[in-house]
């Protein structure tokens, strides 16, 4: 650890993985309502333990990002953070308003807790991911707000480099972005057209610079290629991320009441969309053949290598399988869309974040990477959690593909409950699969207390 | 110039920044989805593409095409002279082109302005959702052209480009005659062909 | 390699690329404005059932379970046509009204919300409203 | 650069387009007329990538890359066409 206030990251990391097993824990809950109806209910309902996994995702990728941020801005601006007490305070108050935000979906109904919140002064509630009290929110801005200043600051005072104002423009874009969270007109078509600003622009959009930079961060250390290559590379990826994602919300505008040449813009933009996720997987590749050094850290590597194929597949594979409007009109809704988040959230957010927990935990423990041991432990955890989450994508397209054919093309379209029961047998085998990637995370968490320090700091 | 590439081996990279050309390509890619996407929607909707095609005006596609084309000349000239240090002819060549580009705004402008005023919009029909789509697409590129000229030409200007350093120009140029390249398919396919 | 492309044009390229086809969507913003209004029956939103029947929708987190024109979550039927699959309003009041607050054993089963019969219009008249939004032919058929 | 090739490139370029220009307006239609059209935007295109854009000089990647892509688009446009003729 080149700088001591890079150290205000690790209990962001450690919170990032503890609410992963939150996510993974109510993800299997979930999965088991598909087939068991009746399980935990009416205590969980599905709508109650879906908002857990979805938050608990959402909540702690951006913990992952503050993180990430913290302790890769000191080192790339070749300063100290501005107030490492207020990252800190920052975090104990986004983390007791996680807390007490899900322990309000699973001890109040929805409707006390919209209630007891003061949604009726302002009504943000009750929108896919945006399901947190209008308060929450709030205090997410506040929180954000807070790190934004303090990031900003240290890299005005130190040195500008293209990872880190690349970032900074990602993490402004994506609080920025985050206030069309309070907008919320009674016009359900425009509710669902600026909601997107939100859902899609993050995830396709300025997140993916959040994604760029970190894994460019990781790759210059890694790898130890020229930070001039790494940073045009950068610059490349990220526009062809822009260019292609911000039309590419279009793919969100078919069926809701908006205008049909929206299908056409659509469906162009986001068939270009895969391109991006392309050059990133042949980035990470490249850098890495081209490395001048050996890196210990073994892990960190495979996990950057990891998130360029995973976020290929997932984001750009699959996506591209559903987004054209012909296709989009069958799928819209189903379990393919299912089938296409798990593996793009896993393989571009959750690896990336992973990828620099890996780099980073070992160094900020004291040691440059983790002994032998405890790296075998983690390339296991690597492996059964990717590999289910393949097996988890493919299950879940088969499931969309049956229940497309027997709900919307069939001759004879069945009910949706009847269609339901019908892909039943590949619920199963998602549920058993997402037993298999809690194994992998168990494994993943055990490798950080496997001991032994080969290697020095 | 010519002298010297003559015989050598040819060069690796193109004219222009590479970091432009993968903007190119990408740009390309979207306009051939876009192409195909026409062509193809086109297949299906076969008499309202011939009779609607008809209410275009094939003139004023014409005229804006001879326009970027001069604008594309101009532009190549530019390139050329600034190679031959004559940096004054270059900037000259330059606000020709980008002359040429705002000749190009002007009628669209008023080709526009005929189909807006008899009420066509972007959902009139399947066809016009494709005409406007695609022209004022490829429109804001030549905008976006123009505005890349103007920083080229006022560094010209400015004797920021000489014959040993021209990279810059070279780059702006390239974006230009893609702009040029894709109009080229696109005049044809939209206004004439049926 | 280093001369044929340089760092600092990638940056303009990006920043450039970047705010082009931002004013892009922003101008194709602007005109989905514009043009709406001939699609989402905004004129049914004077309504004020219609209106409270949303809140109802969101503080009830239904789009937890169901989707709504397609988005939302894929457990339970679609909803943006469910007025037109149950055949009437009165048919989904009934639906919602008849749900065991035990579930079913073994299956799915949509909770017990103990709506009022004012509740249950609101709730229907905003169903009725999404119904008529023009969502371009979809979904495909009335299973939704 | 030849600025005289230049400018008899930029002549040519201009006839041509006049040239497509008289077939729409003399209203010639069918697989002739769409064929000469087309084969007159390769002309173009190609006169545009080779010594406008100045690819002439490049190594064959990047040439084959745009003048496959002129190429390509044309085909397609060409293979709809005929598909409509049927």
């Amino acid at each position: 650890m080149q700088y001591k206030s890079q150290a205000v990251a690790k209990p962001y990391f450690v919170a990032a993985i503890a609410l992963f097993v939150a996510q993974i824990l109510f993800g299997l809950i979930m999965g088991l309502q598909y087939v068991w109806g009746d399980f935990l209910f009416p205590y969980i309902p599905f709508n109650v333990a879906r908002m857990v996994h979805t938050n608990a995702l959402i909540v702690w990728l951006l913990m992952g990002f503050m993180g990430a941020t913290y302790y890769l801005i000191p080192e790339e601006a070749e300063t100290e953070l501005v107030s490492p007490k207020l990252a800190l305070a920052m975090f104990w108050i986004f983390l007791v308003a996680a807390g007490l935000t899900v322990v309000g979906y699973l001890t109040v109904p929805y409707a006390r807790l919209a209630a007891m919140t003061g949604n009726d002064l302002l009504p943000t509630m009750g929108r896919e991911f945006l399901e947190q009290p209008t308060i929450t929110k709030l205090g997410i801005v506040v929180v954000a707000l807070a790190f934004l200043f303090n990031v900003t600051l240290t890299v005005l005072k130190g040195r500008k480099t293209a990872i880190n104002t690349v970032l900074l423009i990602g993490l402004w874009g994506l609080a920025v972005l985050f206030l069309f969270s309070f907008v919320n007109p009674h016009n359900v078509v425009r509710d669902k057209f600026y909601w997107w600003w939100v859902v899609h622009l993050w995830v396709e959009g300025v997140w993916e610079l959040v994604l760029g930079s970190i894994l460019a961060f990781v790759l210059i250390k890694v790898t130890g290629v020229d930070r001039e290559v790494i940073e045009k590379w950068l610059y490349v990826i990220i526009t062809l991320t822009l260019v292609t994602g911000i039309l590419g919300t279009g793919h969100h505008y078919y069926w809701i009441g908006t205008p049909e040449y929206w299908q056409l813009i659509g469906s162009i933009f986001s068939a270009l969309e895969p391109i991006p996720f392309f050059a990133m997987t042949l980035f990470a590749f490249n850098m890495v053949n081209k490395r001048r050094r050996e890196h210990p850290n073994k892990a960190a590597t495979l996990w950057v290598l990891g998130t360029g194929v995973m976020a290929f597949l997932g984001a750009g594979v699959w996506g591209f399988l559903h987004t054209l409007s012909p296709v989009n009109y069958y799928t819209h809704g189903t379990q393919i869309t299912a089938a296409h988040g798990h593996m793009a959230f896993y393989g571009a957010y959750v690896m990336v974040n992973l990828a620099l927990i890996s780099y980073a935990m070992p160094i900020l423990r004291g040691r440059a990477a983790n002994s032998n041991k405890s790296q075998v432990a983690e390339m296991w955890g690597f492996w059964l959690m990717t590999v289910s989450i393949v097996f988890i994508t493919l299950f879940l397209t088969a499931a969309g593909i049956l229940q497309v054919w027997l709900q919307r093309v069939s001759d004879n379209p069945l009910p949706f409950m009847v269609a339901q029961e019908q892909v039943s047998l590949f619920y199963w085998m998602r549920e058993w699969t997402g037993v298999i990637f809690l194994i992998g995370l168990l494994v993943y968490i055990w490798s950080f207390f496997i001991p032994g320090e080969e290697k020095a700091a | 110039m010519n002298a010297q590439h003559r015989g050598h081996a040819p060069r690796p990279y193109p004219p222009g920044d590479l970091a432009i050309w993968v903007f190119i390509l990408a740009e390309l890619a979207a306009f051939f989805a876009l192409f195909a996407a026409y062509a193809f929607t086109r297949l299906r909707h076969l008499e309202l593409f011939n009779e609607m095609q008809k209410t275009l005006d094939s003139t004023a596609g014409m005229i804006n095409t001879l326009l970027l084309i001069s604008g594309s000349w101009g532009v190549a000239r530019a390139v050329a002279a600034v190679k031959a240090n004559h940096v004054r002819a270059s900037a000259n060549w330059l606000l020709m082109a980008i002359g040429s580009g705002v000749g190009f705004l002007i009628v669209k402008y008023f080709e526009y302005g005929a189909k807006f005023s008899a009420g066509v919009g972007l959902d009139t029909n399947l066809f016009y959702t494709f005409y406007i789509s695609l022209t004022m697409f490829h429109a804001l590129h030549v905008v976006l052209g123009m505005v890349i000229l103007l920083f080229v030409w006022n560094k010209t200007r400015r004797g920021g480009y000489s014959a040993h350093d021209h990279h810059g120009m070279e780059t702006g140029a390239s974006y230009w005659h893609m702009v040029d390249l894709v109009w080229i398919v696109l005049f044809p396919l939209v206004y004439v062909m049926r | 390699m280093s001369e044929a492309f340089t760092t600092s044009t990638a940056r303009n390229i990006f920043y450039g690329g970047t705010l082009f086809f931002l004013l892009v969507f922003l101008a194709l913003t602007y005109q989905t404005e514009q043009s709406i209004p001939s699609r989402d029956r905004r004129e049914m939103l004077a309504d004020a059932k219609v209106v409270a029947g949303k809140k109802i929708w969101e503080t009830n987190n239904c789009i937890g379970c169901h989707t709504l024109l397609g988005e939302g979550a894929y457990f339970a039927p679609e909803l943006g046509n469910v007025v037109k699959r149950l055949g009437s309003e009165e048919a989904v009041k009934a639906f919602i009204k008849s749900r065991p607050p035990e579930g079913v054993p073994g299956r799915r089963s949509m909770p017990q919300f103990n709506f009022t019969d004012q509740q249950l219009d609101e709730i229907a008249a905003f169903l009725k409203y999404v119904s008529e939004i023009n969502s371009a032919k979809w979904p495909p058929n009335i299973q939704g | 650069m030849n600025t005289h090739l230049l400018n008899m490139l930029w002549v040519a370029l201009l006839v041509a387009t006049v040239l497509t220009w008289l077939i729409g307006k003399t209203g010639y239609t069918g697989p002739l007329a769409v064929s000469a059209i087309l084969v007159i935007a390769a002309i173009k295109g190609w006169m545009i990538i080779q010594d406008f854009m100045g690819l002439r000089r490049v190594r064959l990647l990047w040439r084959g890359i745009v003048v496959g892509w002129l190429l390509v688009t044309l085909a397609v446009i060409l293979i709809a066409y005929w598909l409509g003729l049927k």
